[in-house]
């Protein structure tokens, strides 16, 4: 009977739905998703890269003139590069819907598309 | 054949495989049918057999041992079929990239329709993918 | 074999189990007879890896062994460095740990009880748990900053602190949850349904888990005192006072009762956690490489016992790091609660050990009797269908 | 003529039928998802409710696998005759006014015998697909059926009793004319052939043949495209059968207030339909699956004797 | 730590009293914490002792060690029953590389069955006696001969190994 009675108090109760994607959840402070570079704060020391346990950043050229990739489909939100870098030149957005579909012949696609963080080039 | 499409985008069943995963991401596609998401709006059902279903919804690491089980589950879906491949393990392998015994993403096994990056990806994040990959197939194909 | 016993594989893609093994049930009628069991589906090579990861590195790799007991793996890591480093975690650090492996344990023993109920198909209660355990993750989510692997520790502390807004809205979490549980409790013992498939299925007796080195809620659930929190203590268990849950119907009903009854007194622990937690840092800096060595840690995940054993060579790679997860400890326990049940019991009684396999993987067991390694691919079992008249 | 053929493709007729089913499957899935919680089904149409709609064409438009094992002839059958057979059956229950499409004495034993060879069906599904689980699936379908056909008959029995008669119609008619609804003097009764309608449905907590988690999908698993498209529109319309049976055999049918006007016998019909729908959702979300033995033993413990009962008191009351 | 360590000292010194100059080396590491390393060849004789005589009857799990030279075995044992007692004793063995062999421990703990044949697996360590050591968990189509978590192996070659089988 116990269930019964639950069952109907939920028959005027609103549903716990949040009607995603046409609604968003309440958000909650600090969550890990997308890895975003600050690629003029970045002093390019590797200590990211290094410490990265699912090899997700890249760096393109050397030192204070490196551009940096980061790899979406092999990163695991850990975290860690934000932790590591000394210059606290990436953060970790809330932007979860990273999702794709666009598809690339050659098999392994995901792995090999990254996101590119590249410093301004003075002319 | 419009009213098909239409039939198509309204009526995608799912269908959950574990490839060799944690089961961090399995516990999230599984979250994504309970109230707080209930994927069901969609007419996503989930179902037992590869057989009813239109997607794969596929987690986990591809290994060795399991990538012969997951082409003959593949082959036992009837066309149309799709593949959604759900964390980074099913992407490039995650943090098991140069594992001897995993393959670095499920797209070398099968073909792959829509990614979902994540570790594990969160409920928001599969309803997302569902969405894209419903987005995809009512542009085209 | 007569003609009326058949085989039913199940697995290594069976809606019952979350991840692919194989079971293979011999049965005679609804009858089981006879239990084999193969594994190595999710074996990933993750031991190798540690090799050649760094101990950061492996900070996140060992989470990865598995998405339930995320936590308590990576506290059973980094309480395996930290005194091989000779660091120690400040107490606030501490606290917050045992706090984030208490949710943990809530979460975990919450969807556990969802699952056991969907396996029952007992779908409505399934949603009511898993919507409820939303609040526990949320929670976790506000603490460490993911639903599910939470990466909450480094070495030589926690990441993030709490805040006194977390305490609060914690406080009322968890509160929430408590009287949600309280409810459930009250539901398993009144619904007749539950009841019904629970009582008296999945029988191993107190001398049985003892023999097959049964752990966790399982061993609990049979009369065996046992519980690394109060034999070994780490972390801050040694300062918080809770109550050791032992129930001796030693079937799946008195399983469900102890994880039930595990998470109200999780929830004590969290509560007193928050009240008595003290001030001061969060974590330590820890060096990055490990002076020669070697040392074991033990940790009660929320399924039983974890254990991990490291050497290191004065690297910052350790030289071999070892995991047993607690799944493996209650394999042997489990193909003696399946035979003699039926069919329609399996998937509850599989259920009632939680067994997650990727963590078990490492060791995969085949054939307790016979030994032998072998699949059942389904062209064999038409075939064999075949061969037995297709009955 | 005319008018019979349009009566058979309107209105108790085929197009009002699949409408019906289709409508039902949604309030079942609706209803049980607010019990849950959840909202189900809502992006497909207005409020979702086309989406029953779209998963037919949707798997009549997919691919259809036939396994190589199968034994071809039964399992491409299957399908189809359990769809007749449901249709055929709906023709006895009286929707329009009184008298259903087809009536005859005795046509309340006819109805039994139909919805037994609906059991059968099953069984032969599981059976042809000569797959581990579908056998199993078929094989308790079976097992099923001898636990709730009795009770099943002795509930309808009941009716037939006060209404000295074996014809749906005839009770429907009967229960018109005296205003009394067979619920009244039938509680048991009406109880028991609830339950015992779940069972027929395989719905929790009877879903035994197609328990997902034991068995992947019962004795449908091998089934796909367009044959799992008539099984799942036979199995909507067996709900509105089962629902139309009860509002039949315990509610009074059509009547109601000015059921004589063609219209609203319809609508009456339609509200008690929908309510006995409701109930048996809500059924559906307040129990955990039985073990086939605790079934099949229960049925015969319980609802056997309870069933006798209501006779028994039947006769005594009436006698 | 300060805590109270005699427990441990007690098993210690009962074991080199026992055995001798067979205890190549014997520390408590901290609280509950033990290692021993034996002779390999008194293996049997000191499991038996700890098994019948001091209650060790649960092997937590085995491990396998590359000591580059040598192979090495470490078994951790603990006392099941008492409750005040939750020492995990880890024995360690060590066999040569090129003739890993080692008497199975299963006639006196019966639970170590599984946990030996993984070790053969991945080391390659044989268990004599033991029943059966097919292949536990590697993948079907596993080049003999292999055992990945050896140092010898790096993780590239690995990979080129299994490749080259499948061909
Ligand atoms: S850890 Fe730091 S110092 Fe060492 S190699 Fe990496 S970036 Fe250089
Ligand atoms: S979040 Fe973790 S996995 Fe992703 S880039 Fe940073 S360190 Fe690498
Ligand atoms: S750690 Fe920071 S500064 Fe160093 S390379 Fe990475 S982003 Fe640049
Ligand atoms: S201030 Fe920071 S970035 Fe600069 S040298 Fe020191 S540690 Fe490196
Ligand atoms: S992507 Fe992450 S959560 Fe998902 S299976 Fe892989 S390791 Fe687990
Ligand atoms: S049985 Fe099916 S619905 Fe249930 S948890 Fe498993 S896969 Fe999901
Ligand atoms: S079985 Fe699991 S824990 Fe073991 S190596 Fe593989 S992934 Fe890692
Ligand atoms: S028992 Fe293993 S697989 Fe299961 S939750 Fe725990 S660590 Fe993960």
């Amino acid at each position: 009977m116990a269930m019964e009675r639950e069952l109907l108090r939920h028959l005027v109760k609103k549903p716990a739905t949040i009607i995603y994607p046409f609604e968003s959840p309440e958000p909650i402070e600090g969550t890990r998703a997308k890895v975003e570079i600050d690629i003029l704060k970045c002093i390019g020391c590797g200590t990211c890269i290094h410490d990265c346990p699912a090899y997700a950043l890249e760096m393109v050229g050397k030192g204070l003139t490196c551009d940096m990739k980061w790899y979406p489909g092999r990163c695991v939100f850990c975290g860690q590069c934000v932790e590591s870098c000394p210059r606290n030149a990436i953060k970790q957005t809330a932007e979860h819907d990273l999702a794709t579909t666009e598809s690339v012949e050659s098999a392994g696609m995901m792995s090999e598309r990254f996101v590119e963080f590249n410093r301004p080039k003075k002319e | 054949m419009d009213i098909i499409k239409w039939a198509r985008i309204k009526s995608p069943w799912v269908f959950h495989f574990n490839a060799g995963g944690c089961n961090g991401c399995d516990i999230e596609v599984l979250a994504s049918l309970i109230p707080r998401y209930d994927i069901e709006r969609f007419g996503m059902i989930l179902r037992g057999s590869p057989r009813h279903a239109d997607v794969m919804l596929l987690t986990g690491t591809v290994t060795r041992q399991i990538k012969d089980r997951l082409i003959r589950i593949y082959e036992q879906m009837a066309e149309p079929k799709f593949v959604m491949a759900i964390g980074s393990c099913a992407m490039s392998g995650g943090v098991f990239q140069n594992c001897y015994s995993v393959y670095e993403g499920a797209d070398k096994v099968i073909p792959v329709d829509v990614y979902v990056p994540g570790c594990p990806p969160r409920p928001q994040a599969i309803i997302d993918g569902a969405v894209k990959l419903l987005q995809k197939l009512a542009a085209g194909k | 074999m007569s003609n009326s016993t058949y085989k039913v594989p199940i697995g290594p893609q069976h809606p019952a189990l979350k991840e692919p093994e194989n079971f293979l049930l011999t049965v005679d009628g609804e009858e089981i007879i006879d239990v084999k069991i193969r594994l190595g589906y999710v074996h990933r090579g993750g031991e190798k890896a540690f090799e050649n990861r760094t101990y950061v590195q492996g900070l996140y790799l060992i989470e990865r062994v598995c998405g339930i007991c995320a936590m308590a793996h990576q506290l059973c890591y980094v309480n395996n460095l930290e005194p091989m480093m000779d660091v120690e975690a400040p107490p606030r650090a501490q606290y917050i740990r045992t706090i984030v492996a208490e949710l943990e344990r809530v979460h975990s023993h919450l969807l556990w009880l969802g699952v056991a109920a969907h396996e029952i198909g007992f779908d409505t209660l399934f949603m009511y748990c898993w919507r409820d355990r939303e609040v526990s993750l949320d929670l976790m989510e506000m603490i460490t900053g993911n639903r599910v692997l939470h990466a909450a520790n480094t070495i030589g502390g926690v990441r993030r602190d709490l805040t006194a807004d977390m305490i609060s809205k914690t406080r009322k979490g968890i509160a929430l949850l408590k009287k949600r549980t309280e409810y459930y409790k009250k539901l398993v013992l009144a619904e007749k349904t539950i009841l019904k498939r629970a009582l008296g299925v999945g029988i191993l007796s107190t001398k049985d888990a003892a023999e097959l080195c049964a752990v966790g809620p399982t061993a609990r659930a049979s009369n065996v005192k046992k519980d690394v929190r109060k034999d070994d203590p780490y972390s801050a268990y040694d300062e918080i006072p809770f109550n050791l849950i032992t129930y001796d119907l030693c079937d799946v009903a008195s399983r469900v009762l102890v994880r039930v009854d595990e998470l109200i007194e999780s929830a004590n622990i969290i509560e007193y956690s928050l009240d008595h937690l003290p001030t001061g840092p969060i974590g330590v800096r820890a060096p990055r490489s490990i002076p020669p060595g070697e040392n074991v840690s033990i940790v009660e995940a929320p399924r039983g016992e974890d254990i991990h054993y490291c050497k290191s060579n004065g690297t910052d790679k350790p030289e071999r790091y070892k995991v047993r997860a607690p799944t493996l400890g209650n394999w042997a326990s489990m193909a003696k609660m399946l035979i003699g049940g039926y069919v329609a019991d399996v998937p509850i009684t599989l259920a009632a050990i939680d067994p997650c396999m990727s963590c078990t993987d490492r060791v995969a067991f085949i054939d307790a009797n016979s030994g032998k390694n072998w699949i059942w691919s389904t062209e064999q079992i038409k075939k064999y269908s075949k061969k037995n008249g297709g009955r | 003529m005319i008018i019979e053929i349009l009566k058979l493709l309107i209105i108790p007729g085929i197009f009002f039928l699949f409408t019906l089913a289709l409508f039902y499957q949604w309030l079942d899935r609706r209803f049980l998802a607010r019990l849950q919680n959840r909202r189900g089904p809502m992006h497909t149409g207005s409020h979702g409710t086309l989406q029953p709609l779209a998963d037919f064409i949707k798997l009549l438009a997919k691919e259809d696998i036939e396994p190589e094992a199968v034994d071809k002839p039964v399992f491409r059958g299957v399908p189809i005759l359990l769809s007749t057979i449901s249709i055929t059956a709906l023709f006895f229950i009286p929707i329009w006014g009184v008298k259903a499409f087809v009536h005859f004495e005795g046509d309340l034993i006819f109805m039994t015998f139909l919805m037994t060879l609906i059991a059968i069906l099953a069984f032969l599904g599981g059976w042809s697909s000569t797959n581990r689980f579908s056998t199993i699936g078929g094989l308790r379908a079976a097992m099923q059926t001898l636990g709730y056909e009795v009770p099943l008959s002795l509930a309808f029995i009941g009716p037939a009793i006060v209404a000295k008669s074996l014809s749906i119609s005839k009770i429907v008619e009967w229960q018109a004319s005296t205003g009394i609804w067979a619920i009244i003097l039938n509680p048991l009764g009406f109880g028991i052939a609830i339950i015992a309608l779940l069972a027929e449905l395989e719905k929790v907590p009877f879903d035994l043949p197609e328990a997902e988690t034991e068995l992947v999908a019962g004795w449908q698993t091998e089934f796909s495209g367009r044959k799992l498209a008539l099984l799942r529109f036979a199995f909507d319309l067996e709900l509105v059968l089962a629902a139309g049976l009860i509002t039949s055999l315990f509610l009074g049918g059509p009547a109601g207030p000015f059921y004589n006007i063609p219209w609203v016998g319809v609508i009456w019909f339609f509200i008690k339909t929908t309510i006995v729908v409701l109930i048996l959702s809500n059924l559906r979300g307040l129990f955990a699956r039985f073990r086939i033995d605790q079934m099949v033993s229960g049925c015969w413990k319980y609802l056997v004797p309870l069933a006798i009962i209501q006779i028994i008191f039947l006769q005594l009351v009436l006698g | 730590m300060l805590s109270d360590i005699s427990k441990e000292q007690e098993i210690v010194n009962n074991l080199k009293d026992k055995f001798g100059d067979k205890i190549i080396e014997a520390k408590v590491q901290s609280a509950r914490r033990v290692f021993v390393t034996i002779d390999s060849k008194s293996l049997i004789k000191v499991t038996k002792f700890l098994a019948k005589e001091k209650n060790y009857t649960h092997v937590a799990t085995i491990s396998g060690l590359d000591l580059v030279k040598n192979l090495a075995v470490i078994y951790h044992l603990r006392e099941y029953h008492s409750k005040e007692q939750f020492i995990t004793l880890s024995l360690k063995v060590e066999v040569a590389k090129d003739k890993p062999k080692l008497p199975t421990i299963i006639t006196i703990i019966p639970g170590a069955e599984l946990y030996e044949r993984e070790v053969h697996d991945l080391f390659g360590i044989v268990f004599e006696g033991h029943p059966d050591l097919s292949p536990l968990i590697l993948p079907e189509h596993w080049p003999s001969g292999v055992y990945p978590l050896r140092k010898e192996y790096k993780l590239e070659d690995i990979k080129t190994k299994i490749e080259k089988v499948k061909k």
